[in-house]
């Protein structure tokens, strides 16, 4: 918080990025970057990204905080994997066609199922049941072997060839995985000024008025899960092409606080935060054995995490919002480049 | 109706077992007490007003229970802006609407845990004395007494911190008439007996001008007037303009 | 200057000075190589070996190989597939380094060597991972291993068990491939010699009270072959020697490991006599060992009495991989074509004797049977029993006969 | 009267688990018995753990998912003291006492300043586990290390059916009942009991009351990770301390309380009991998906009777 006090700087509401401008930037990043910083960290924070936005569309707008994104995305991975093509369990070999859309349905159904387990629960009660349904999911697939293959999971899942494109080179990965980001996040976006949207919002903020409303309080959140679980189902695709396997790991409990981290680091109030969160994360998982030489990349994340919770109201972006009021107080002007669409919504 | 502030209440008399000036009181946006100004010398003073008008923000916000802005004197001591357990062991104690007894401990442990921080004249046996009742049911849990008991025990409980000042909220809500005529004697003996300031939130006007010397009007968050007890009393156009109440006006 | 364009230089040159960061800046002389192992999570402290053995190796050479200085490039993982991939992903692509060794653990390796099929101007040398599958189904042309897979270092105990009046064995192994190869490596002999295996307990991960599972231990076996790594083979000797057990105990691997042996307790006592089979003995009394256990333990203060695996498996892939680089004169042109050749045809003089390739780039090499013994000082070794010069990815069964049994698994083999 | 409709489906619900342990029993009757004692015994350490979790709880509405951490940290602790001074005893006073006081650190400079606000809170406690997890890997590394209890404790006792049996686990039955019968005295019979009692049916009339409620949530935070630690010390010397033990207990201790009720010291008991010995007939009986009952159990519970069986409202 001590960026706070700094002096003020000339350029400070330049980090304010105008949308056209962030995703023409986005576009043109594989022509800058290489192979690595291509797939690993921008594939990467693009797929976990989705992962965290579809937490975001819970946490932010319904007000359900849930451990269970990754375990839906992993069911969506596990999915595309044994009705497509993979090694090691029981795969269907469906054609890409059937296989995607197929295994994105299951994702959608088990998120409605957690969805409706979880949604007469509140707050950390939903934290808890959505914790306990993720692990069950794990030990699933960690013991069962003649499908899932137990501990080694599934290989050899590779995305198809379709136009004539390696989907898994990392520039077309890549760009796969940022026109699925870019519909979610324009998607979630949209969403929260749909009517459902808004009664959703308005569950967040009081779950009895709405009910005395006449909305049905448990529906609204089934549906939001489901909503969510597609986009996490998109996401754990992409994270089965990227691994290219599967296994108990992808859906363990540190994989779940991971995308918690993600979205709660990024700020959970806007779509933008969970992509914020996600390359924050991807940055320092990759770095961090360069930067302070030993292995405590955990301890550092969970710093980083701690002081968003303790410091900021919403995240990085919450503390973006924070900083850009005090540059508009001290400086007395506003600032430049920003549509407040953008920015977070409190 | 805001312009009629009680002269007095501009400045505070030092000895006032209350003063409250100014008192604002925000649940985010909303205001729920607006710029509230309050004098209790001596005795009892009923407030009284709708629903929703702010009486009970008004009483969380002189135990200390929400935070306010403005300012609250306690015989001269600025009290505003204590925690809750600081304000209780300077002399305030609470009777909360519901009476909020606690569900799993017996009478007796109610009692016992109340005569701890100021130990004056009251203790659990003279608390017993005045609710015979009570002591029938010592061993009972807080749930299981009746709503009189429940009652008693929440005026017992605020007896033993010695208080000199009494904040009963809603004490009459549920309870049956007879119960009522008793708990207003009760009060009114307490009142004659002690050197207790009263400071007594009613929707039942009957009972707060049959137990108060003196009545506050609220509205919309703020004290619009006070008045002598018997004053309001006798004016039924002033209680229907006031509060918009039928039923429960004195005398009807 | 408007802010759009402004911004728009700033943005260009910020991503300019993102990339002059990334660019690798080697020196001429140097060679960069990277090495995964496992520092985070629950195999740190066998990851920390591992590089203690990998360090030791290019030690020895002082740190020069080929002309070229090497300098490792570490990475770390979680034990986890994903993160050893990406941890070496990240050393390829973004560190460039030549060649790769790492990673340590089973299904790390499987999918370590799926990456190195798309890599393939990297050559990558396995650290200590052991599963059989990894070069025995669809092996990647520059994937090389210097140590025996999981079955193979067991397979020849289970005849030397039956013997030593081991008949009725209880397998109490954890649920996943290397347990699997373990017990695969031991039953193909022990069942060929007329053992029988009657129940097999196959425990989740991640159990740490087995109680429940030492209860259901039949009465009419004699021996347990227990296959449980770290923490979770010293609480099972804990609590089956509580549970006043008096079986004979068979070992995996790496259960008699030093990470376990060297751990300090009372059930310590419990350990000796413990048969096993493994890539080494701490005890083993040839000079090239005990040079080997010397050097390591010279090497740091923190290392063990004696070399765990990992950091075994570690030296000998370093040691064989600087040891090509010397013969092609850190030549690496020409898709390390030149490097490979001689890398493939490796006669390597590892600590406990000659370790060979075969075909798959899987080592061929010895064994041994060892028994737990208490050193004078206290200390808990491994000695052996019996030297096993030669184990191939068959078991030194034909191809056949080896294909008929297939790869080992819950079930496979059985003889009840 | 809703009784009846429980009561039929309890016995729906119980016939065929009757009759299944009675197949148990007949059987194999010493793996049955030994089943159940290993259940009821793990069932003891998992109550050690979860009282503190449900204590905590209970007064403060805190969902300390650091809970597993404080487990693990006196268990750390008690190892290092008993470790160096040679008396497991010290080690046991150690590790509660150093988790005791992370405890009361916590919430005096970090929960104090977000009182009311649950998730948050739980967020708090998530990134304090993640940060505690690396610094006791940092100080303590990744080894496996195990608490010798003292030579009494240690070995195997003889009981009927099931011969020898650990005598420390015995011992840790008398723990859990020793410890939940002080946590009954002190909430039923001294002062700090009666405000804690109180303070979970209604923390702000204590207040009124003229009771300092941060003291009380200091004790409290102060009774509930001092159970983690002692819990940590004693678990650690049934089984063993190593990285990750944080995690398992912190779940554990979540499906406890979330089955037997949240806050309720019985309920803790009963869900201890539950899961303790679903997991160990899972083990026995059904090793493969045996594991997945807890969860089951807990997932159901919490679908049907989301305050846990014990819970009120």
């Amino acid at each position: 918080m001590d960026s706070t006090r700094s002096t003020p700087a000339a350029g400070w509401p330049l980090l304010a990025l105008h949308p056209g401008l962030m995703l023409a930037a986005l576009a043109i990043y594989p022509m800058l970057a290489n192979d690595f910083f291509i797939l690993q960290i921008g594939g990467q924070t693009l797929m976990l990204g989705l992962i965290a936005l579809s937490l975001m569309l819970l946490a932010g707008y319904g007000g359900m905080v849930t451990l269970s994104q990754m375990t839906v995305a992993g069911i969506s991975a596990y999915m595309v994997a044994l009705l497509g093509d993979s090694h090691g369990g029981a795969s269907l070999g469906w054609p890409w066609w059937l296989a995607i859309p197929a295994a994105i349905m299951v994702a959608v159904i088990a998120a409605a199922f957690i969805g409706a387990l979880s949604a007469k629960t509140e707050g950390i009660y939903t934290i808890m049941i959505t914790l306990a349904v993720g692990v069950a999911v794990f030990y699933l697939v960690l013991q069962n072997r003649v499908i899932f293959n137990g501990f080694q999971g599934l290989s050899h899942v590779r995305p198809p060839v379709v136009l004539g494109v390696d989907w898994r080179t990392p520039v077309a990965f890549y760009y796969l995985a940022l026109a699925c980001a870019v519909a979610g996040y324009y998607f979630v976006w949209r969403l929260r000024r749909t009517a459902f949207g808004l009664a959703l919002q308005g569950i967040r903020d009081n779950p009895r008025r709405m009910s005395a409303l006449g909305y049905d309080v448990i529906r609204h959140r089934i549906a939001a899960h489901a909503m969510a679980g597609a986009i996490a189902g998109v996401g754990g695709v992409l994270l089965a092409w990227y691994n290219t396997f599967v296994s108990p790991a992808t859906v363990g409990v540190d994989a779940m606080i991971n995308v918690l981290l993600v979205a709660v680091i990024g700020g959970i109030r806007h779509p933008l935060g969970a992509f914020l969160g996600a390359a924050v994360f991807v940055l320092l998982q990759s770095f961090a054995i360069d930067l302070i030489g030993s292995q405590r990349f955990r301890l550092l994340i969970g710093l980083i995490f701690l002081s968003t919770v303790l410091f900021s109201q919403d995240g990085l972006l919450g503390l973006w919002a924070q900083c850009r009021r005090w540059w508009v107080s001290v400086a007395g002007r506003r600032p430049f480049l920003i549509s407040s669409s953008e920015l977070p919504d409190r | 109706m805001r312009a009629s502030k009680p002269a007095a209440a501009r400045e505070p008399a030092t000895q006032a077992a209350l003063a409250i000036d100014r008192l604002d009181v925000r649940y985010g946006r909303a205001r729920a007490v607006q710029q509230a100004s309050l004098l209790l010398e001596r005795g009892t003073l009923a407030i009284v007003g709708r629903n929703g008008m702010g009486k009970t923000s008004l009483c969380n916000a002189v135990t200390g229970m929400v935070p306010s802005s403005g300012s609250i004197r306690l015989f001269g001591e600025e009290i505003r802006g204590l925690p809750p357990h600081r304000i209780a062991r300077r002399g305030v104690a609470y009777v909360p609407q519901g009476r909020r007894v606690w569900r799993s401990l017996t009478v007796d442990e109610h009692l016992r845990l109340a005569h701890r921080f100021r130990r004056g004249e009251w203790t659990p046996d003279g608390i017993y004395e005045l609710f015979p009742r009570l002591k029938q049911r010592r061993h009972n849990g807080g749930t299981q007494l009746s709503g009189g008991e429940q009652q008693m025990l929440a005026i017992g409980r605020a007896l033993l911190l010695d208080p000199s000042l009494l904040l009963m909220d809603e004490p009459t809500e549920g309870l049956a008439p007879i119960i009522v005529e008793q708990l207003a004697a009760t009060l009114r003996s307490l009142a004659a007996r002690t050197e207790m300031a009263i400071l007594l939130v009613e929707q039942n006007l009957r009972f707060a001008v049959d137990v108060a010397d003196s009545v506050a009007v609220m509205v919309n968050g703020c004290v619009v007037r006070t008045m002598p007890a018997a004053a309001l009393a006798a004016d039924r156009a002033l209680q229907q303009q006031l509060m918009g109440v039928h039923a429960q006006g004195v005398g009807s | 200057m408007d802010g759009t364009s402004k911004m728009l230089r700033r943005s260009l040159l910020g991503t300019a000075i993102l990339l002059g960061c990334t660019a690798a800046a080697s020196a001429q002389q140097e060679l960069k190589v990277g090495l995964v192992a496992s520092l985070e999570g629950a195999f740190a402290v066998l990851g920390q070996d591992a590089v203690r053995g990998a360090e030791l190796a290019l030690k020895e050479r002082g740190g020069v190989a080929g002309g070229k200085k090497i300098v490792f490039v570490r990475g770390s993982s979680d034990a986890s597939p994903a993160s050893a991939v990406n941890a070496t992903r990240k050393l390829v692509e973004q560190d460039k380094v030549a060649l790769m060794i790492g990673p340590l653990s089973g299904s790390e390796g499987v999918a370590v060597k799926d990456y190195a099929k798309t890599q393939p101007a990297v050559t990558f040398i396995d650290g200590s991972s052991g599963g059989q599958e990894t070069t025995l189904v669809n092996p990647s042309p520059n994937f090389f291993r210097f140590n025996l897979d999981g079955a193979q270092v067991m397979a020849p105990l289970g005849p030397y068990a039956f013997e030593q009046g081991s008949k009725r064995v209880m397998v109490i192994a954890e649920d996943y491939a290397f347990p699997y190869s373990q017990v695969q490596g031991f039953m193909s002999g022990f069942c060929k010699a007329g053992g029988k295996v009657p129940r097999k307990a196959w425990i989740p991960i991640g159990t740490k009270d087995f109680s429940s599972v030492i209860a259901s231990i039949p009465n009419d076996v004699d021996s347990l072959l227990v296959v449980l790594a770290g923490a979770d083979a010293v609480n099972f000797i804990k609590q089956y020697d509580q549970a006043g057990g008096s079986k004979k105990v068979i070992g995996g691997s790496v259960m008699v490991d030093q990470t376990v042996l060297s751990y300090r307790g009372r059930f310590r006592s419990n350990l000796v006599g413990t048969l096993s089979s493994g890539w080494t003995a701490d005890a083993l009394e040839t000079p090239a060992w005990e040079k080997f256990v010397a050097d390591y333990r010279a090497s740091s203060k923190e290392a063990f009495t004696a070399p765990s695996y990992f950091a075994f498996a570690y030296y000998n892939a370093v040691k064989a991989t600087l040891n090509a680089l010397d013969q092609v004169g850190g030549d690496l042109s020409d898709g390390q074509a030149k490097f490979r050749k001689v890398l493939a045809a490796t006669q390597l003089q590892s600590p406990v004797g000659l370790i060979t390739l075969d075909h798959n780039r899987q080592a061929v090499g010895p064994a041994f049977i060892t028994k737990i013994v208490q050193r004078p000082d206290g200390k808990l070794v491994s000695s052996v029993v019996k030297a096993v010069p030669k184990i191939d990815q068959h078991l030194n069964m034909s191809k056949a006969e080896f294909d008929k049994m297939g790869i080992g698994s819950r079930d496979v083999p059985a003889c009840p | 009267m809703k009784w009846p409709r429980h009561r039929d489906r309890a016995i729906l619900a119980a016939t065929p688990l009757v009759v299944v342990a009675a197949w148990a029993c007949h059987h194999d009757t010493r793996l049955f018995v030994a089943a159940t004692l290993n259940g009821v015994t793990l069932a003891a350490l998992y109550f050690l753990v979860a009282s503190g979790f449900a204590l905590i709880f209970g007064l403060m509405r805190n969902v300390n998912l650091a809970h597993g951490s404080l487990y693990l940290l006196g268990a750390y602790v008690g190892y290092t003291v008993g470790d160096q001074t040679g008396s497991w005893y010290l080690g046991v006073v150690a590790g509660a006492l150093g988790a005791a006081v992370l405890g009361v650190v916590l919430q005096v400079s970090v929960f104090r300043f977000m009182p009311g606000q649950e998730l948050r809170q739980a967020l708090v406690t998530v990134a304090i586990s993640v940060v505690l997890a690396d610094l006791m890997m940092w100080v303590w590394g990744a080894d496996i290390y195990q608490l010798d209890p003292p030579e009494w404790m240690y070995g195997s006792s003889v009981l009927p059916i099931v011969q020898h049996y650990p005598t420390y686990r015995l011992i840790l039955l008398v723990l859990a009942v020793a410890v939940g019968g002080g946590l009954w005295l002190l909430l039923n019979r001294t002062r700090i009991g009666m405000m804690i009692r109180a303070g979970v049916d209604d923390r702000m009339m204590l207040a009124a009351t003229g009771v300092n409620m941060q003291f009380v949530f200091a004790v409290t935070f102060a009774i509930g990770a001092g159970l983690a630690g002692f819990a940590g010390v004693i678990g650690g010397s049934a089984l063993s301390i190593s990285p990750g033990e944080d995690t398992r207990y912190l779940l554990a201790s979540l499906i406890v309380v979330v089955v037997g009720g949240l806050g309720s010291v019985a309920g803790t008991a009963v869900g201890a009991l539950l899961i303790g010995l679903s997991e160990q007939y899972g083990l026995a009986y059904a090793p493969t998906y045996g594991v997945l009952f807890t969860f089951l159990i807990m997932v159901a519970t919490l679908f049907y009777r989301p305050q846990g069986i014990f819970g009120g409202r």
